[in-house]
């Protein structure tokens, strides 16, 4: 029997639930219904009193949460869909971010961002916000590209107590399978080595982990290139020891994202690969990115403005070739 | 405006089938039971001088207020001839040079925008005679936006038609859980604008309550909100076959179909007759189906000819990239 | 409560020489004329059990609920061992875990968060007899933070006391710019929380009404809104000479100082005599200089020895900067 | 007689409303008060009915400023500071910024945003945010770091047929001076060398170009060393060919900025000069950003949380010693 990485982030929803009674579930319809993805499907039934259907009201389901956590709870807040968050930018960023350094009292709240794009789902149910949210001081940000990291890292965040946006990708919802929740469970702040390789390597995260594991399958058979695959798994703390490592055994970088192309994850490593290791490289470094326009909804054109494993094969060509 | 409802219904019955065949990608979110809301501010708003924002279930708003079939139905078979050429799907289209405005999805947002929009009127000395107009569900009430948007109408007494379709569900969240005022019509007093009330599945009242709130708001009496109440026909979307509305709901007044409403009430003051009843739904399965026939034949959008531009400054490319 | 304004008052003086005098950094927000809102409202909460995240005119509240001088004078004057140890200033400062919150600027955004913290007393069981307070200008009620946490409160009908201190002006903004409303307290049903609206100037009202609303959402009656009506007596910030506000405004009902509508109430009933005043005073004016001879001496932040960290997560910095 | 960097805001304002009578402006206490920092003084007198004061409704400021420029309008929108934008995040990243990709019809609004940190001013009144806009397609952001370029960038800026985010920096406000408004009016997306040098190339933008004109001050000084140094003038577009060919020239880069540390404007630029200019590069590429904490409230410690002549030496001694 195979499960999903949704079934890992409700499975990790249930645990957390059983195991911990400063845990609740507050979101836009995640009660009775269970969720817009089925996130929390029946979890409202099993925890009475635990789970609650929101009002449209993103600034203050974090407000809440906010408050929630300063009395020792440890809320889960779904967002609907990631972008919704925009309207909660101010809770996340100014209230929940910056209050374990003004005060010293730390904010322990998990925020679900359901990210990313899927065909048809257009500019406002698409987005990939975690460079947004990176980019402020006292928040972890979360990227899980696999079932069992979505599972484990979800139960991790929900015990730091710190804020964690934890974007989960839409996309790998109900595509992404695996024989059971439990892997390596490496702590956040850690990266992965997805697929190893001495010939490239290509650092990414969440979704694309997997686009860039088939672009390297593709250039193993037509050419023998050995690519390498790091798996960020979070994007802030940014594990740049491992991503270091892997350069020094390929010599060449490609960073690699969905989100939009100025700044966010893909310059962060680049600038922090260049700064330590600068020697390591034998190729510049080079960046694949989303399209620099919003996310279009025909599936025809949302599939050419997220790289595919089609124009990663083309970067690491161009990479391998310098 | 029955003629609307009765086109959007069948419209919307359509996509409906398409969808369930697979020919539409993303979501389908239908106004079944709202037409008679929908329909009767499309209606009595004056294409080319208004200011229109539907919402996801204003489908028969938008057919009043002039919307071809084919505009629909190129924008959710994704024809690249549609209004939002493949960018934007299905209810975010709109022709803002016209006056429809292209929805964003985050609720509430676009009430600000008509006020803008009415704002800017006002000061190029064009806003004598016009209104503007939106409808939000009752979940939308529950956001900034929403508030922000409303407060600002009020302010400065913009002529803001602010149509709140109360259909018991935000998707499937009750109201008890997204309000606690005993009517949503409550608010009106504490943003300073008119407050209306109406029962959403009675056809003649809602021609009667929101006529007169945009006349109100024409002749310069400000921002005129409207409340009607009623419920969702369907599920949030074609996906959700909204199990979780109990059935006291739904056999209730508010579960009566606008449309048989209407029908009745326009066959018992003779407004219409039964034939011509016959005839408009006829004629309009005709026109559906053509449009639905052409946007199938029409292109998809082409991603290698695709102008990926997001800034309309066209020297920003040319320079530097 | 008196006590607790003439405190406050005095020194929220000192804190304005101090800041004329160039000794603070920052800015200098005072609560003058507000003195009775705040300080009645501060007086009827339990610190230790309630949640309180005053505001920036809520000195006198502060003082009310019992905090030292001494910690108002460090916020002000830069000293590391104030309770945000530089970090954060002035009326930002607060101590969460003894349920004052250290406010951000954004107005409004306060009210989820004290609801949030009543809801999860809820959830432990730890709601019995327990209030959350928190309060807000005239401008701080146009914003989205204020309408959604406010409606959050009032679907869970949590027992909050929002305190709505409408002083005419959002710094030089006046209410006819800020609302169309006849009166805020109109905002009430709205939402479906109980209103109350009371002449901020009369120190025995202002008691009494915040007194009652407090008591009624501590008895589950759940969230009570407070509009009192007031005028700012001071500038937006002591940088401000506030010369927008129309004379006929301070020369009438609202430009009353609160401090001598106490006093007088206090001699009238008998409850206090001159004397009396004289001495609290007397007092509050030798222990306010005390505590800012204090913090004067107390060293500043260093930031060489400053812990540059804003996780608390200690290994995300051990493992990996 | 010398006139100052929010004199030119002003003035600049006084210009687009006198010559452009689309143009008016709508903020908080922008009307009889003239604005929190003066910048609209008089205007409102002088431009009866165009000048308005808005709610403290930040979100709808936007949304009304979107609705106007729908019809033809040209608003000038004032954040009191650029933080409070993040309440409008919303109706600027999703509706304003997408607008014209979506639509074909652009959204010529211009949002004023007081930027940057100032003594004392704390963690919710000295953001840099640029970065944060930047991100998403659609939008144009602009720094300007003198007076000149505030004069004629704010007058460009409305302009263009696109949503203009103008950070103009707090700090300069008062304390730039120059003899007048007039400048070398380069376009927006167009980059400036404001300091020519052959050791070592800074590129920043905004107020931490009076800091970087310092630090090369001292290093010349001490050491004979020559620093160029580069203001990007506008984060987006960016402007990397003036970068890459002062790099050519240097063979060295530092990419100094004020805001956040993770992403922004510095990952941008040593991303894309190692992207294209990888075999220019002498040394590693460095970053200098602020510290990764809110902006602290105390003088002290801010001024050691943003970048000081004193770590832009340190960092430019490292770099040319590499
Ligand atoms: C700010 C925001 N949050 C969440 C959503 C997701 N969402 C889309 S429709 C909907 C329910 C809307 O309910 P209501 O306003 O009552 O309108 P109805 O669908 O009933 O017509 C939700 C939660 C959204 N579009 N915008
Ligand atoms: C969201 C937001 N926008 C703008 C500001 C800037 N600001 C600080 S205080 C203030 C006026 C507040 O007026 P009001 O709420 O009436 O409170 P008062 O100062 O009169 O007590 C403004 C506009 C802010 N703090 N937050
Ligand atoms: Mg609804
Ligand atoms: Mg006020």
């Amino acid at each position: 029997m195979s499960v999903t990485y949704i079934d890992a982030i409700r499975e990790a929803q249930e645990v957390l639930l059983r195991d911990d009674p400063r845990v609740f579930l507050y979101g836009q319809d995640i009660a009775v219904f269970g969720g817009a993805f089925k996130a929390t499907k029946g979890l409202a039934e099993m925890f009475p009193g635990r789970v609650f259907d929101a009002p449209i009201s993103e600034d203050a389901m974090i407000g809440m949460a906010i408050g929630a956590a300063l009395q020792g709870m440890r809320p889960i807040i779904e967002m609907q869909f990631a972008d919704f968050s925009s309207v909660a930018f101010n809770q996340i960023v100014n209230h929940a971010a910056t209050h374990f350094y003004r005060t010293g009292m730390p904010v322990p709240i998990t925020v679900r961002m359901p990210s990313g794009g899927t065909a048809g789902s257009g500019p406002f149910h698409s987005q990939s916000m975690e460079a947004i949210y990176a980019h402020y001081p006292g928040v972890v940000v979360v990227t899980p590209a696999t079932v069992a990291d979505a599972y484990s890292m979800l139960i991790e965040s929900v015990k730091l107590d710190d804020p964690v946006i934890f974007c989960e990708h839409k996309f790998l919802y109900r595509w992404l399978k695996a024989q059971s929740f439990q892997g390596d469970c490496l702590p956040i702040g850690q990266a992965r080595i997805t697929r190893t390789g001495r010939h490239a390597t290509v650092v990414t995260y969440s979704a694309m982990v997997h686009e860039a594991v088939r672009a390297a399958e593709r250039l193993q058979k037509e050419s023998g290139w050995e690519i390498e695959v790091v798996d960020l798994r979070s994007v802030k703390p940014l594990d740049i020891d491992t991503v270091l490592a892997s350069v020094a055994r390929t010599g060449r970088l490609l960073a690699l994202g969905e989100a939009f192309p100025w700044g966010g994850v893909t310059a962060e490593v680049v600038s922090r690969v260049v700064a330590d290791g600068f020697h390591l490289l034998e190729a510049p470094p080079m960046r694949l990115n989303s399209r620099d326009t919003p996310v279009p909804y025909h599936p025809k054109l949302w599939a050419s403005h997220r790289p595919t494993p089609e124009s990663i094969c083309d970067s690491l060509r161009k990479l391998l070739s310098y | 405006m029955y003629v609307a409802m009765i086109q959007a219904r069948i419209l919307e019955s359509k996509l409906s089938s398409l969808y369930k065949a697979g020919k539409i990608v993303g979501g389908v979110y239908l106004g079944k039971g709202q037409e008679a809301v929908s329909a009767a501010l499309g209606a009595v708003l004056i294409p080319g001088q208004d200011i229109y924002a539907p919402l996801i279930r204003d489908q028969a708003g938008r057919t009043a207020f002039g919307e071809p079939f084919i505009d629909c139905a190129r924008a959710y078979l994704g024809s690249s001839l549609g209004p939002m050429r493949g960018r934007d799907g299905n209810v975010h289209r709109g022709k803002p040079g016209e006056g429809v405005l292209a929805m964003i999805s985050h609720l509430g947002s676009a009430v600000a925008v008509v006020s803008g929009s009415l704002f800017a009127k006002r000061l190029k000395g064009e806003l004598d005679g016009v209104v503007g107009a939106t409808c939000v569900g009752d979940g939308a009430t529950s956001t900034g936006a929403f508030h922000e948007g409303l407060n600002f109408a009020a302010v400065e007494k913009l002529p803001l038609v602010l149509v709140v379709t109360n259909n018991q569900f935000a998707y499937s969240t009750p109201t008890s859980r997204q309000y606690a005022c005993a009517d949503l019509v409550d608010r009106a007093v504490g943003y300073g604008v008119a407050g209306h009330s109406v029962d959403g599945t009675d056809f003649l009242a809602c021609a009667a309550v929101i006529g007169d709130a945009v006349s109100r708001a024409r002749a310069g009496e400000g921002p005129q909100m409207v409340v009607a109440r009623l419920l969702r026909l369907t599920g949030h979307g074609e996906h959700d076959d909204a199990w979780y509305v109990p059935e006291v709901i739904k056999a209730g007044n508010y579960g009566r179909d606008c449309i048989d409403v209407a029908e009745s009430q326009l066959l018992v003051h003779g407004i219409m007759s039964r034939e011509e009843i016959e005839a408009i739904r006829e004629q309009a399965a005709v026109d559906v189906q053509a449009a639905v026939a052409q946007a199938q034949q029409e292109p998809a959008p082409d991603p290698y000819k695709e102008v990926w531009q997001a800034w309309s400054t066209g020297r920003f490319y040319a320079e530097k990239e």
